[in-house]
């Protein structure tokens, strides 16, 4: 008998050599290598991510911390109750298949990849255990995500989203929600909702969408002035970074891109197809369609995704500056336009794709649909038969957050981008 | 982006950059004094005027509100209305229409005395820090039609009146009603019409019905903006001829997102302004025409107002970031 | 454009204007500055237009300049009857049919006596009765007259689409203004009618002959403004000429039309030089083109002879039940009368366009000297008379206090009711209410 | 003379093709693609260059193309396989009248290709990173039934009773129904056939989804099998076009390709 066999104590790697620094620092080195002429006020968000998703720095925050697990939870309201929001939705291959313990294998790699990260000791982005995560009731995933939430230890609030969006009872049932959402954070806070507080949280983020809007208008000119991997890395900062400083950053990068535009620069070859993004939403680390896409030749022009276009996009307005008026318009804002197909009937988000490829000159469409995302998959029927009767080329990828499919993707993409070349040749 | 010279376009964007509120204020206010005190400037404009420049507002007024004449010609006796004096009530309205179809309901929006008062409610309440009222969508689909029945019964009266089967005292029986006869002549320290007429019975139901009405009127726009206009039959009538009408309010469907920015600010609460995405012309029955809707609406180019099909307001981005960004400190 | 339509708009308007104030002195107090007297210097003026020609008809025994103080043959009407107003009033039709035109007549009144119904008979010029224009033909039997009259005295048979408005008037004698009849035709007397239009000559002319029946007098109004038919019959009585002024005006605007025009009309001159005697309704400050005398507002009348006031001449008002009051003429001619309310039909019947006439008849005696026809005549006796429609007044009928009470009673019942209901409410979806503290 | 090659560095097999100015095919060559990419593919060209003794300068344009392109670094441009294999397909499919939809299937996997009249790709679709019904599943099948690769296609017409249902799709699963299937004593050509019929109707499916038009134009290894071609006709219900050497379609595109591409450059220098 020997027992010689002997005890190997839990030795904590430093984070920096972990599976999952690598697969940022990996993304992030192609992000940044691969391309020549980054611009340079993005270096702030280069940095960003390689010190918060890299490094596995804190992300520090102001007051209580309100997890987000979706765009429809208001976030004016939360900052307007002192507290600071952060969406929770993980990119990470890494989380994605920790949280397949949680969710069927067949499930949305968003909805594991978020579970995966909330059950993880060391939370990255590093931003500490939530006070409260208030999780919209939109997708089924989602729907059944809040009570394995809860049995981490977190403390869940469903924050009830309908699912028809047309009709007027869903309207008035969805204003509700949200001032029982605000009577909640009130309950958390033990702050007021005031008209000065909530006045001042709208004017926060209104600050910030007129930034994105002016980033969005960029994106417009052909050949383009940016790439959308930056401009998809600028959204994904959006969801933890400081909501001032994301502005400044991002004025800033205008201003880069002003610049740029009166000097003609072009960051692409005036030939490259331009696409429209939809779909499952890239997020960081998992930007490797728009990657692909964009190494592939091509250029991500603009997008219909939650983790962009979607979060920033719709601005509110307001008749009367009254708490209640505020409260309501705000609750209009995060249901009205939302083109997320969770809803039962979507014309809105044809019409909007439709307008985005005639605004943004896009050549082509890649719709990516997360496997496992149903609704994703569902709706592409719909939005392939609108492009089909508008002449315009779709690609529709099923992925998830694995790399193993990347070789018959950039097969693919590369093709589509070939078709979309040769259209372009064509009609010139 | 159109192909015009730089300079329209500097202009157009001035305009379209405005701040419209303030400017609705002014402009409104500027209308008010014209047609509540012009007439002591010797100003007359007729009395074909398509909104409620009240001609019981003797001293005042800069010319008389169509309803007041229109009533008091199909009360003519039908011998007459329908001999000679037709033609005096074709003319007439002939001559209504075409300041109609100068402004379409943009008299409701920016002229109306009426509607700018109450406005002016709209605007104590609000700094009374009082929220304001709304229709549910079932009650929205009833009184909508109020105003028709009005307008219905504003013809339909006074012909009987003529016809010898209503009371003459009933005569003019939407004025008799309307909570501008008694509202706008105060305005000049007139009070006169603030009292019950028994001299017959027809005489004191009309005027008492008058004075509820009025007092209704003060407590409904006070608590729902442009109370009254919702079920005004002025408005119904312009409805009805506004189809060559000059000034037109568009809607690009396109470009719509549908986000209810528009429906949120409507005094009218009109929701085809924010779901409509299939018609161009999108004034429904019940707007006024305060294009309050396309100075809110962050989509450009998604809302305009044309003149003869000439834009001249237009939604666009810069112009609503620059309206709605109540507090915002822009960043160096 | 249609009448009725003017018409309507003009009771509304007067209504508006009127129903202002609850009472006559509040009109006085608001309106009361504006220039209804003549002023000083127009008093001094007409003095020294009068000296003026006195002394260019020295032979005339002219009376006295008004104010004067001395009388000569003009004799002041004192021994007033009794207050215009309410009950004490005299009836003085009665007493006064069958007498001899224009005799004053002063004394023997009973106060308060009740109207005694006796129709006045054998009326006419020469009957007795003051002889006047009315709009009105006499009433045959039913009574019913007044009332309703939407047309307000236009007579519309002849006013068609673009044609000018036909006014009828019918010479009636007799004093009170319901019973009086048709004048009957006096083979004497020498009869001379006067037309004066807006735009004619001031002294008027012949009226153009346009009737056919001898009580009738019509003429067309083309124009806006003032007409006024002046109907003077001489007639020699031993030494006294009578000499009878009748005078109709006809006030004629309309809506739209002329502007200038019809502001022409209403500033210009309403009375006549060459008219031996006439009565002028004074106009108030506040009057417009459809004005309206009701019942209950004063009302200056000035007499005027030869178109210079006359002072101390007898003002005898009637109104259309027979009330009737004296005064004498002041300095400047001028007399006031309160239009009295004589209105009271049974509530449901009430009529607020009733139209009601009253008579105005003003005399004076001048020891004139002349000759008339080859006769001579020692002394003069001047008889005119004047009537007008009077409507009950807005304070009969408007009642600001019950359209108070029911406002309030509404305003406070909606609002009470409105914020219940905001309060209390309990609507689905709305259940958390946030406060509006800054 | 000036010629133009395309190489296609597939996953099984790296296929070379040769064309001259005229567009003709001059030559083909298949070897098995192994684990060093770079050096067999260099191998391949050589050795056609050698069968038609032309010299490397001879080869004016080369394009790659298939999974490996990217490594091939000697070529003068790469190209997605779908591009090629529908340019291939095109010109390959104007001698029968001309064709519209393209099935491919290949080692690992299989796409279907709509093209317009011109040539261009209209729509594609292509197996998920799965290995069912592509050529691997034909490769597994074989070595399960003790046979070769190429005598599949004969086997599927001897069978005396109709062909036997497969249910699993993926290849591991099928292996051992195929196993089971054998134990219960089921004949080997009924089982291929089933096995053929598997792969026709997943192909089918994905067809169907870039839609069907005219004749269907069959390549890539696979297509050597006849059973497979019957299967998949059957399936279809239209007729198909299946080349000479349906494994070098791919290559012979990209040189097709590399010829006008090269033909452009030319007129744009004269110009």
């Amino acid at each position: 008998m020997e027992n010689d066999a002997k005890v190997i104590p839990i030795q904590a790697a430093p984070y920096n050599l972990s599976r999952q620094a690598g697969e940022a620092e990996n993304m992030l080195d192609h992000i940044v290598d691969d391309f020549p002429d980054n611009p340079q006020s993005m270096a702030y968000f280069y940095d960003l991510f390689r010190r918060v998703y890299c490094h596995g720095d804190e992300v520090k925050h102001e007051g209580m911390l309100v997890g987000t697990t979706c765009i429809q939870a208001p976030e004016e309201l939360i900052y307007a109750f002192g507290a600071t929001p952060m969406r929770l939705c993980n990119g990470s291959y890494h989380y994605d298949q920790k949280g397949a313990d949680f969710m069927p294998a067949k499930s949305c790699s968003l909805v594991k990849a978020t579970l995966g990260m909330l059950n993880s000791e060391t939370v990255i982005p590093k931003i500490g255990k939530p006070d409260l995560i208030v999780n919209p009731t939109t997708c089924d995933q989602k729907k059944k995500a809040s009570v394995m939430i809860e049995g981490m230890g977190h403390s869940v609030y469903e924050l009830e989203f309908p699912n028809v969006k047309e009709s007027e009872a869903s309207r008035v049932y969805w204003q509700r929600s949200v001032r029982q959402f605000a009577a909640r954070l009130r309950e958390l806070t033990g702050k007021k909702l005031t008209r000065k507080n909530l006045q001042a949280a709208m004017a926060k983020t209104s600050r910030a969408q007129a930034a994105f809007r002016k980033l969005h208008n960029f994106r417009r000119k052909s050949p383009s002035l940016i790439l959308g991997k930056d401009a998809f890395l600028v959204t994904n900062a959006y969801f933890f970074d400081d909501i001032e400083r994301w502005t400044d950053a991002v004025e800033k990068l205008n201003a880069e891109l002003e610049l740029r535009d009166e000097a003609g620069f072009k960051a692409v070859q005036s030939k490259a197809p331009r696409v429209l993004f939809t779909g499952s939403p890239p997020i960081f680390p998992n930007l490797k369609l728009p990657l692909l896409i964009e190494e592939a030749g091509g250029v991500v022009v603009t997008d219909e995704t939650c983790s962009a276009n979607r979060m920033l996009y719709d601005m509110t307005a307001v008749d009367e500056w009254l708490v209640n008026d505020m409260v309501d318009s705000l609750a209009d804002k995060y249901l009205k336009p939302c083109t997320c197909p969770i809803f039962t009937r979507n014309d809105d988000r044809r019409r909007r794709l439709l307008d985005l490829v005639r605004d943004f000159n896009a050549d082509g469409v890649v719709y990516q649909a997360f496997a496992g995302c149903q609704v994703y998959e569902m709706e592409y029927r719909s939005v392939a038969d609108e492009f089909n009767k508008a002449g315009i080329p779709m690609l529709y990828i099923e992925t998830d957050y694995s790399t193993d499919d990347k070789g018959q993707l950039s097969t693919r993409i590369e093709a589509f981008l070939e078709s979309l070349k040769n259209r372009k040749k064509h009609r010139a | 982006m159109k192909a015009s010279s730089p300079r329209l376009q500097a202009l157009r964007d001035a305009v379209n950059h405005v701040h419209f509120n303030r400017f609705r204020f002014w402009f409104q206010l500027a209308a008010f004094v014209l047609f509540v005190y012009g007439g002591y400037l010797a100003i007359d404009l007729g009395s074909r005027l398509p909104f409620f420049a009240c001609g019981y507002n003797q001293e005042g007024r800069a010319g008389v509100c169509y309803l007041l004449p229109l009533q008091h010609q199909l009360s003519l006796p039908w011998a007459r209305l329908f001999s000679y004096a037709g033609i005096a009530v074709l003319t007439g309205f002939l001559i209504f229409a075409l300041w109609f179809i100068f402004l379409n309901k943009g008299w409701c929006g920016f002229i109306c005395p009426l509607g700018t008062i109450q406005d002016w409610l709209t605007s104590l309440r609000r700094r009374l820090g009082i929220r304001y009222s709304t229709y549910s969508h079932g009650q929205f689909a009833q009184l909508t039609k109020v105003k028709y029945l009005l307008l219905a019964l504003m013809i339909l009266i006074p012909l009987g009146i003529g016809g010898g089967l209503f009371s003459h005292s009933m005569s003019p029986p939407f004025c008799l009603i309307c909570p501008a006869r008694m509202i706008l002549p105060m305005f000049t320290g007139d009070f006169s019409q603030f009292t019950i007429d028994f001299s017959s019975s027809a005489a004191m139901v009309m005027t008492a019905l008058g004075i509820s009405i009025t007092a209704l009127f003060l407590v409904g726009s006070f608590v729902k903006k442009r109370f009254f206009c919702f079920f005004c039959p002025m408005s119904a009538l312009h409805y009805l001829i506004s189809k060559p009408a000059l000034l037109k309010l568009k809607k690009d469907g396109s470009k719509c997102t549908r986000c209810g920015d528009c429906y949120n600010v409507c005094d009218m609460e009109i929701k085809e302004i924010a779901d409509d995405i299939k018609n161009t012309n999108i004034m429904t029955d019940d707007c006024t025409m305060c294009l309050k809707c396309v100075a809110s609406c962050p989509e450009t180019g998604a809302l305009k107002a044309t003149f003869a099909g000439i834009p001249i307001f237009e939604s666009t981005e810069a112009g609503f970031i620059k309206r709605m960004g109540k507090g915002v400190q822009h960043g160096k | 454009m249609s009448k009725l339509y003017l018409c309507a708009i003009a009771l509304l308007a007067t209504l508006s204007i009127n129903g202002y104030c609850e009472d006559a002195p509040a009109a006085e107090k608001r309106f009361g500055q504006g220039g209804g007297r003549p002023s000083e210097a127009q008093i001094a003026e007409w003095r020294a237009k009068r000296e003026a020609r006195e002394g260019q008809a020295a032979t005339a025994d002219a009376p006295s300049p008004a104010g004067s103080g001395a009388h000569g043959d003009m004799s002041a009407m004192s021994g007033m009857t009794g207050m215009a107003g309410m009950p004490g009033m005299k009836d003085e039709g009665s007493l006064r049919s069958g007498r001899s035109g224009g005799k004053p007549s002063m004394k023997g009144m009973p106060e308060g006596a009740a109207r005694s119904g006796g129709r006045p008979s054998g009326m006419g010029m020469r009957s007795g009765g003051a002889l006047w224009l009315s709009d009105t033909p006499p009433m045959r039997g039913d009574g019913a007259r007044g009332g309703r009259s939407g047309m307000a005295g236009m007579d519309m048979s002849g006013g068609g689409w673009g044609k000018p408005a036909v006014k009828r008037l019918w010479l009636r004698a007799g004093n009170d203004p319901q019973r009086s009849g048709f004048a009957q035709e006096d083979a004497d007397a020498q009869v001379e009618t006067l037309l004066v239009t807006p735009d004619g000559k001031p002294e008027g002319e012949p009226l153009p002959s346009a009737s056919d029946d001898r009580k009738g007098l019509s003429f067309e109004m083309p124009v806006q403004g003032f007409y006024r038919l002046y109907l003077t019959s001489r007639k020699l009585q031993g030494d006294i000429l009578n000499v009878n002024v009748a005078k109709a005006e006809v006030a004629n605007f309309g809506h739209g039309g002329d502007v200038e025009e019809a502001a022409r009309g209403l500033q210009a001159t309403r009375y006549s030089e060459s008219a031996p005697l006439e009565i002028v309704r004074e106009r108030k400050p506040d009057e417009r083109k459809f004005f309206q005398l009701k019942s209950g507002e004063d009302q200056v009348f000035i007499v005027l002879k030869k178109g210079l006031p006359l002072q101390g001449a007898r003002v005898r008002m009637v109104s259309y039940q027979g009330w009737s009051k004296e005064e004498v003429s002041d300095e400047q001619g001028r007399v006031s009368f309160q239009i009295v309310r004589d209105y009271f039909p049974p509530w449901n019947e009430f009529e607020k366009r009733f139209k009601a006439t009253y008579l105005l008849i003003a005399e004076a005696n001048a020891a004139e000297t002349g000759k008339y026809q080859d006769k001579p005549y020692t002394s003069v006796r001047y008889q005119a008379s004047l009537s007008g429609n009077y409507y009950p007044s807005p304070t009969d009928y408007l009642s600001y206090a019950w359209a108070l009470g029911v406002g309030m009673a509404i305003l406070l019942f909606c609002g009470v009711a409105v914020y219940l209901y905001r309060r209390r409410r309990v609507k689905p979806y709305q259940e958390e209410r946030f406060h509006e503290g800054k | 003379m000036k010629y133009f090659a395309g190489i296609d560095v597939g996953s099984t097999a790296i296929k070379v093709a040769v064309v001259d100015e005229e567009g003709k095919l001059a030559g083909v060559h298949v070897a098995p693609s192994g684990s060093l990419f770079h050096k067999n593919s260099l191998e391949a060209l050589n050795n056609l260059l050698g069968k038609l003794s032309l010299q490397r300068e001879d080869v004016r344009y080369l394009i790659a193309t298939g999974y490996g392109r990217k490594l091939f670094k000697e070529a003068d441009d790469s190209i997605s396989e779908i591009t090629a294999n529908a340019i291939g397909a095109f010109e390959a499919g104007k001698a029968h009248g001309g064709v519209r939809t393209i099935i491919n299937i290949g080692g690992q996997d299989s796409k279907a290709i709509q093209i317009d009249n011109n040539g261009h790709v209209v729509n594609f679709a292509m197996n998920d990173k799965c290995a069912a019904g592509t050529g691997r599943f034909l490769d597994v099948a074989a070595r399960n039934l003790d046979l070769d690769l190429e005598d599949l296609g004969d086997c599927h017409f001897q069978g005396s009773g109709a062909p036997l249902t497969i249910n699993s799709t993926c290849t591991v699963f099928a292996e051992s129904e195929i196993i089971g299937l054998l134990a219960k004593g089921h004949g080997k050509a009924e089982i291929i056939a089933g096995i053929h019929y598997s792969i026709a109707s997943r192909t089918v499916r994905l067809a169907k989804r870039v839609g069907i038009e005219d004749r269907v134009y069959f390549d890539g290894g696979p297509a050597l099998n006849k059973g497979l071609v019957a299967a998949l006709q059957d399936e279809l219900g239209r007729e198909l076009v299946v080349p000479e050497h349906p494994q070098t379609t791919t290559a012979f595109g990209a040189a097709m390709l590399a010829r006008s591409e090269f033909m452009d450059e030319q007129s744009l220098e004269k110009v």
